[in-house]
């Protein structure tokens, strides 16, 4: 296992290290390490209140952790500004859909383009070269990107009236569209039903195949989680509890623990329900 | 198609609609027209400008209906604005109907204004506009029967520093044209005499004096020069006698109105303002005016009205000399600049005798020291304390 | 020398406390509603115009000789419930009409509504008192308020400041107890914190809202009349300034709680006459002529100016928390 | 047919062609111009009232043409038409109209302006009309006496004691030390080991170390060109006396870019302490700072001389525009109205030409972004307080413009036209004309001012003719009420505005539907205020100061099936 570790260690894209959190007495999230390999899909599971999603907000710069560090690439992120965290090449979605409700949906991914864009505020006032050809380039990848989501048809649509499943691949869209190295997803399996989730499964996968984009996934759609993450961590009261591979992961004791209550842990429901679609169904 | 019909069918009724309006009557018309503000914080003052100039063109109608004009009067709301000012002002040289104008009551509405309706030869008759400025430019449409400040300022900071003997003055001011231009030039006087000028600064505030009445009485100033509106004087003097500091305020014709003596309740007493009005007591047809006023407006006559009664006389006169000048056909508005210009009144005007110099500014002005005291009725009124004659620099 | 700071403490203290009762309606409203009442500077005017009309009419005419009349203090608490039962009901009249359609609308839209009640509610006060004449309101107070009760180091201490802070107190204690220990206090507080879940509760917010729409309205009406009676002159326009005065003393001491809007009208009071009273110095040590340059013009402005510096240091203000921010 | 016209649609492509009919409207209200205007027989004149609403609705046919469908090349030739040939002319025959276009272009260019900050980028800013004082107080020193007066005041030229420039360079060098020292902090306390207790104090001192040095490059940079400009007059007695109606008036044309650059640094002085605060905080600390400006200029009284005002103000010299104003037969004195109507259209064509290529740019994007949601727009790259800025600078930088044109078409100014009440009726005029729409905005300003300073006025003329009026309820006397209701109205029953853009409908009337007690997950109402009208579904961003503080516990829903 630790093999395992090292190997990725030494070409992980986003390596962090002993990174905590604390808001008053509450110690949301307690030393926590996790190294992602480059183009690799990890998740970070636990249960409601792990300090899954302050974990995130701490990477992407929404809040400044109290101890730690974030490398991205061996450059240390921590103290940097979330648009600056974006620059450097980490994109995120949201828990609650947070799409621009009065753009289409190309303008939305038009605005993830903008930390890559290089035409300034005399460029657009002049409609210089570089800016045209910055607005072409923009367009032409918005276009991509939503061939690759499969929203071509509704480029024109306003985001706010497309159907839930296709907002949250807009979303996903439009963390693409910064150029990201590593796409961090905070629950984007949430509300959807079955077929959403199958399309979101390959929607991710090609993410990782054909971008080379690294994706870490909170989730706790277990199915999705297990079939897709080549590595897993599991956090529980800021702490992690356990990491590895998905089999291993799923059948630690503190996993179980964690997710059903004690008595879970010790085997009750273990028995009746160790079918092959893991473990936790919660 | 619906719609379009539908567009054409109101243009069409709005332009029947407007032949009704825009007939002809039988009489020509000269219109008179009074601008000041009618709105927001000084609407107090304007109004007093246009009531009294509507009284004195309703006086004076009979003598145009004899000579076969139809005199109108018609008020403007220059909102204490510049730029409501010099629209109003265009819209004034746009009507060719209107001879002369009475106004206004900030000068920085009157200069710009008068500059607009300079080339159309629009004469200006000012109640109470004192910047020097207004006259200097030497413009032959504007003229104004109040004092400027700098020849206000000195003869109420005479009266104080040897009448009143002040040694140690506190000079104040509201930050406005008026107050400003009025407490400078009498501190520039009171250098020149023996007094020592403590202090001087201006202050918007209208509630807590607190803190300036506490520099005063820090200061052992023994007098006060306030330039400023009774607005706020009253409730200064107020906070200040009841703080007990007796000694007395001097000011300009800001302060003529009754309301300084409910505003300043007993705080009213020794405060001194200078004024080319007369107090109702000393000039009979002053108290005429007021009961007339009171009864038209519902609203005591104050300073500024009586200023806007005789700024209107001095119009209607002029236009009534162009008339006859011209044969007692309607004169050009060219005639009754030059006419108002050359104004040599005297009868019926309450604050005596008016005539122009070459700029506009009246060439000598009685000015009434009034103080405030209590009168035979044991009540604070206002009383003659003395007179100035104040005479223009240029001729 | 004592007797220049104790001056500046006292008088800082009085208006202090008068920028404190104002400051009380906005943060209600605001805790609420996260919304400026713009229009609370005119329901405090309401306050004062009714305390004019209410002197004008009971009290003795300024002339009369002493013991006719009414009461002064029974006149005064006329004033005070009429100014409540008034203030309060425009202010739900206000909410009901201009701000309850546009609760879900973004917060620029009754923001802007109540921008535009403020300037109706000038105009509707001038009608009124423009058809009787009168536009420079002159409050009769009667002899008991003016009179002086003590001095302390040449600070005269009239009945009005007296009856001022007992107001005060008594209104302060008054709305803790309603606010932090009644049932009615909780709902509130309730439906300040997350609208929604309140309403999950069984709270009406909207029966809340309006509620605390009467407080403020109270607060207000209170306020005015205190004010009328301290500085009795007052014109239709005359709310604008205090009312933006109070708005800054609740945001110095952070928006949205009670003991901050107290301490920001008390801070603010004192700020304000410290600055106007600075240039004063001079006299006292003469050496500080360069002071004479902090005229009295800029009393306001440094006022303004506190008001800025603190909220770039500590934006919530002095006794805000910082609020909550969901990701 | 009011409906209709009030919420004329932007025309779709399956709207039917009405290119005649808008010649028809055009034709027929110019008709009615010129015949109620007495220019066709002086004896017939419209009523004053009738005669502004014909006005009005003349001007209106420009709003059918950028409505309505219709031949590209007609839409432009109506604009021409009404623009360069009628309104000149009307103006011609009664200066008022001529008065009046001016002053409605001049107000739509303050509203473009502030509608890039509010419509646009959604920073409510209530002391907009501070910058308009910058620009006017720009030109109108130096284009008039006044500049003397600041000279002749300087005047004998004392060489710089070292003094007078060493203490303000301290001062800057203070300042680089304490940015220095706070880097050097920074460094030392990488990401998470924020700086305590002493450290954390001494950052906060650095910082006040550097708000010393920005007062010390300003007061070093002030005392140099101070002493420049006097010793080049010292001892230049002809020099000075050429200075009496102020510097050489073709330097108006370089004073207009002057002032856009002097603006937009003032719009970034006053901006970036207060951009990190959120919508009512940042609603109250710029009307503090727009009073903030208008007391200055009422009380540097060397300057501006106060209250006095600044009169005598020159404009540049266009006697080849002259000559042709001569030719068309306008009297001497609308000469400078006939240069400064050409020059505003001008004026105007720019500042919509910036609006709109700013608006379909990336930064017009990242405005929007902010607006509707500025935790997602920083997460999407786009830097808060940098987009914030431009949209500041480049809204004050357009009022800087007009303010020099003001000044020279009033040829005096004074701090009585930069009240709080002027920022509040151009607010009105960029909401009544429909937030973040260009056209929207125009027709605000258009409306407003054509209400206030024609309609209005020429209603309490009329009404005063009629016998025994009550002047109480003469109109011209309520306008605050007249502004009032229309905000208030205007908020209850189209929030959008009459011309709405597609964007702001959808914004306005997000949540419609829902009963407003029990309203939807889109307003949580926490403590705090915040602008941000969230993404439907998200609870609003609510923090009044700072973006990032204290996280309590996030109701997190129960994901997965369950």
């Amino acid at each position: 296992m630790s093999a395992l570790l090292s190997k990725a260690a030494a070409g992980s894209v986003l390596s962090v290290k002993a990174l905590t959190k604390t808001f008053g007495g509450l110690l949301a999230v307690n030393a926590v390490d996790l190294e992602v390999p480059r183009a690799s899909i990890v998740s970070v599971i636990g249960p409601n209140g792990a300090g899954k999603t302050t974990f995130f907000n701490m990477i992407t710069g929404i809040y400044e952790p109290d101890a730690g560090s974030i490398e991205l690439d061996g450059r240390d992120l921590v103290g940097l500004r979330p648009d600056q965290v974006t620059k450097a090449g980490i994109a995120r979605t949201f828990q609650n859909i947070r799409l621009f409700a009065s753009m289409t949906a190309e303008e939305n991914i038009l605005v993830g383009r903008h930390p890559r864009l290089k035409a300034g505020y005399v460029d657009a006032l002049l409609r210089t070269r570089k800016f045209r050809e910055d607005e072409e380039s923009a367009h032409e990848a918005a276009g991509v990107l939503l061939d690759f989501v499969g929203l071509k048809r509704q480029a024109q649509e306003l985001s706010t009236s497309l159907p839930y499943g296709d907002q949250r691949r807009l979303e996903i869209a439009r963390a693409l569209a910064t150029n990201p190295k590593v796409i961090l997803l905070d629950e984007p399996a949430a509300g959807m039903n079955p077929r959403e989730t199958e399309n979101l499964k390959a929607l991710i996968r090609s993410v990782r195949d054909e971008l080379g984009v690294t994706v870490v996934l909170i989730e706790h759609d277990m199915r999705l989680v297990m079939t897709l993450s080549e590595y897993i961590t599991v956090l529980d009261y800021g702490t992690k509890i356990a990491e590895g591979l998905p089999h291993v992961v799923r059948s630690d004791a503190k996993v179980m623990e964690a997710y059903l209550g004690r008595g879970a842990a010790a085997g009750e429901y273990g028995k009746q329900q160790s079918g092959t679609d893991g473990v936790a169904h919660v | 198609m619906k719609k379009l019909g539908l567009s054409t069918l109101t243009l069409g009724a709005l332009s029947l609609g407007v032949l009704a309006l825009g007939s002809a009557n039988a009489a020509t018309v000269i219109k008179i027209a009074s601008m000041s503000p009618l709105t927001g914080s000084s609407s107090d003052l304007g109004l007093q400008i246009r009531n009294a100039t509507e009284l004195a063109i309703r006086d004076n109608k009979s003598a145009f209906t004899a000579l076969g004009f139809d005199l109108q009067f018609v008020a403007y709301d220059d909102q204490a604005d510049p730029t409501t000012g010099t629209a109003n002002a265009r819209r004034i040289a746009a009507d060719n109907s209107i001879l002369a104008m009475v106004g206004t009551l900030n000068s920085g509405v009157v200069i710009p204004s008068s500059e607009v309706l300079a080339p159309s030869h629009v004469a200006i008759v000012s109640p109470a506009n004192t910047n020097p400025k207004v006259t200097d430019r030497g413009l032959a449409n504007m003229n104004r029967i109040c004092a400027r400040d700098d020849s206000q300022g000195p003869a109420g900071a005479d009266y104080l520093v040897s009448t009143l003997k002040a040694k140690r003055v506190y000079v104040l001011n509201d930050k406005t044209p008026y107050g400003q231009g009025l407490a400078d030039a009498a501190e520039a006087f009171m250098k020149t005499k023996s007094a020592t000028i403590v202090a001087s600064e201006g202050t918007e505030e209208k509630s807590d004096f607190s803190s300036i009445i506490g520099k005063i009485k820090a200061s052992k100033a023994d007098a006060i020069y306030f330039g400023g509106l009774y607005g706020q004087v009253g409730p200064f003097s107020k906070q200040l006698r009841e703080a007990g500091v007796s000694i007395p305020v001097m000011g300009g014709d800001g302060y003529d109105s009754p309301d300084l003596l409910s505003l300043a309740g007993a705080g009213a007493k020794d405060i001194y303002f200078t004024t080319v009005a007369p107090p109702l007591t000393a000039v009979p047809a002053a108290r005429v005016l007021s009961s007339r006023y009171n009864a038209a407006y519902k609203k005591p006559l104050a300073g500024f009205g009586i200023m806007g009664y005789d700024s209107a006389k001095v119009v209607i006169s002029g236009v009534l000399s162009a008339i006859k000048a011209n044969g007692n056909k309607l004169p050009t508005r060219t005639q009754v600049e030059t006419a108002i210009r050359g104004t040599k009144l005297s009868a019926g005007l309450l604050t005596g005798a008016i005539d122009f110099n070459s700029v506009g500014d009246r060439t000598s002005a009685k000015m009434y020291i009034i103080q405030v005291k209590n009168s035979a009725a044991g009540k604070l009124d206002f009383s003659t304390a003395g007179t100035v004659t104040v005479k223009s620099s240029k001729q | 020398m004592e007797n220049f700071v104790t001056g500046i403490l006292i008088n800082g203290l009085l208006i202090g406390t008068l920028y404190a009762i104002i400051a009380l309606g906005y943060t209600m409203v605001y805790g609420v509603l996260q919304l400026i009442n713009f229009a609370h500077s005119e329901v405090f005017l309401t306050g004062g115009v009714v305390a004019f009309e209410i002197f004008r009419v009971l009290s003795p005419a300024p002339g009369a000789e002493p013991g006719t009349g009414m009461n002064p203090y029974l006149v005064f608490a006329v004033a005070l419930v009429t100014a409540i039962v008034v203030c309060g009901a425009l202010n739900i009249v206000i909410e009901r009409l201009a701000y309850r359609p546009l609760r879900n609308a973004p917060k620029l839209v009754p923001l802007i509504s109540a921008i535009g009640v403020s300037l109706i509610l000038q105009d509707v006060i001038k009608l009124l008192e423009g058809f009787q004449g009168r536009f420079q309101l002159a409050v009769n107070v009667p002899g008991a308020f003016t009179r002086t009760v003590f001095t302390v180091a040449d600070t005269n201490v009239k009945g009005i400041d007296l009856t001022l802070l007992i107001v005060a107190a008594v209104m302060l204690f008054g709305l803790n107890r309603l606010v932090n220990h009644s049932r009615v206090g909780r709902a509130i507080r309730a439906v300040a914190q997350d609208r929604v879940t309140a309403g999950l509760m069984g709270i009406d917010s909207n029966r809340m809202i309006s509620l605390t729409f009467l407080i403020g309205g109270a607060l207000g009406g209170v306020g005015g009349v205190l004010f009328a009676l301290k500085f009795p002159n007052l014109d239709p326009y005359s709310g604008t300034i205090p009312g933006i005065k109070a708005f800054s003393a609740a945001v110095l001491g952070g928006i949205g709680s009670i003991p901050g809007a107290v301490l920001g009208g008390l801070v603010l009071g004192i700020i304000e006459n410290f600055l106007g009273s600075l240039s004063g110095l001079v006299f006292i040590f003469p050496k500080l002529a360069f002071l004479g340059a902090i005229k009295a013009e800029y009393k306001d402005v440094g006022a303004f100016i506190a008001l800025i510096v603190i909220l770039i240091f500590k934006p919530s203000g002095l006794l805000g928390r910082n609020a909550t921010e969901k990701v | 047919m009011t409906a209709s016209l009030l919420r004329p649609k932007k025309a779709g492509p399956d709207a039917p062609d009405r290119t005649l009919w808008l010649v028809a409207y055009t034709l027929l209200t110019g008709l009615l111009l010129f015949w109620g205007s007495g220019r066709l027989d002086p004896g017939t004149k419209f009523n004053s009232v009738v005669l502004s609403f014909v006005f009005a609705a003349f001007l209106g046919s420009l709003l059918l043409a950028y409505q309505w469908r219709a031949n590209g090349a007609v839409k432009v030739l109506v604009g021409v038409f009404v623009l360069i040939f009628v309104v000149p002319d009307i103006g011609r025959g009664n200066g008022s109209f001529f008065d009046l276009a001016i002053q409605m272009c001049i107000f739509a260019a303050l509203a473009l302006g502030l509608n890039i900050v509010v419509g646009q980028a959604g920073l409510l800013d209530l002391g907009y009309v501070a910058f308009f004082a910058v620009g006017a107080y720009l030109w109108g020193i130096f284009g008039s006496g006044q500049f003397q007066g600041i000279v002749k005041s300087d005047l004998p030229f004392v060489p710089l004691g070292v003094g007078d420039w060493l203490i303000p360079l301290l001062l800057t060098l203070a300042g680089v030390a304490g940015y220095l020292w706070m880097k050097a902090i920074d460094r030392a306390h990488p990401g998470s080991l924020k700086p305590r207790g002493g450290q954390r104090a001494a950052r906060a001192f650095s910082v006040l170390l550097i708000v010393i040095g920005v007062v010390g490059i300003l007061v070093l940079v002030a005392t140099l060109i101070n002493a420049a400009i006097t010793s080049h007059y010292n001892g230049q007695p002809a020099a000075l006396s050429a200075l009496a109606s102020g510097i050489n008036p073709n330097f108006f044309w370089l004073f207009i870019i002057l002032a856009v650059a002097v603006a937009a640094i003032a719009g970034v002085l006053i901006g970036l302490p207060v951009l990190k605060l959120k919508g009512d905080y940042l609603a109250i600390v710029t009307l503090g700072l727009g009073e903030v400006i208008r007391v200055f200029a009422n009380n540097l009284t060397k300057y501006t001389s106060g209250p006095q005002g600044i009169s005598g103000v020159t404009t540049a010299p266009v006697s080849l525009l002259d000559k042709l104003a001569g030719a068309l037969g306008f009297p001497p004195e609308q000469f400078k109205l006939f240069f400064l109507y050409f020059l505003v259209l001008l004026v105007i064509g720019v500042v919509i030409t910036v609006n709109v290529r700013l608006s379909r740019s990336n930064i017009g994007r990242a405005w929007v972004a902010i607006r509707e949601d500025e935790i997602a727009a920083q997460a999407m790259g786009v830097p808060l307080v940098r987009t914030k800025i431009m949209a500041f600078a480049t809204g004050a930088s357009f009022a800087g413009v007009m303010g020099v044109i003001f000044a020279a078409k009033q040829q005096f100014i004074s701090p009585e036209s930069f009240t709080f009440f002027q920022s509040i009726s151009v607010l009105t005029m960029v909401i009544l004309g429909g937030m973040g729409n260009i056209a929207g905005v125009i027709l605000g300003a258009a409306v407003v001012t054509l209400l206030n300073l024609s309609i209005l006025t020429a209603l309490s003329e009329t009404l005063q003719a009629l016998p025994n009026f009550n002047s109480n309820l003469d109109p011209a006397k309520y306008n605050r009420l007249i502004f009032g209701a229309i905000l208030v109205l205007m908020m209850l029953f189209r929030p959008e505005g009459l011309l709405p853009s597609a964007r702001q409908k959808i914004m306005m009337h997000e949540n419609d539907d829902t009963d407003p007690a029990l309203d939807s997950l889109n307003d949580d109402g926490a403590i705090g205020g915040a602008l941000g009208t969230g993404a439907p579904g998200m609870p609003d961003v609510t923090s009044p100061g700072q973006a990032t503080s204290a996280e309590n516990t996030p109701i997190d829903r129960t994901g997965g099936r369950q």
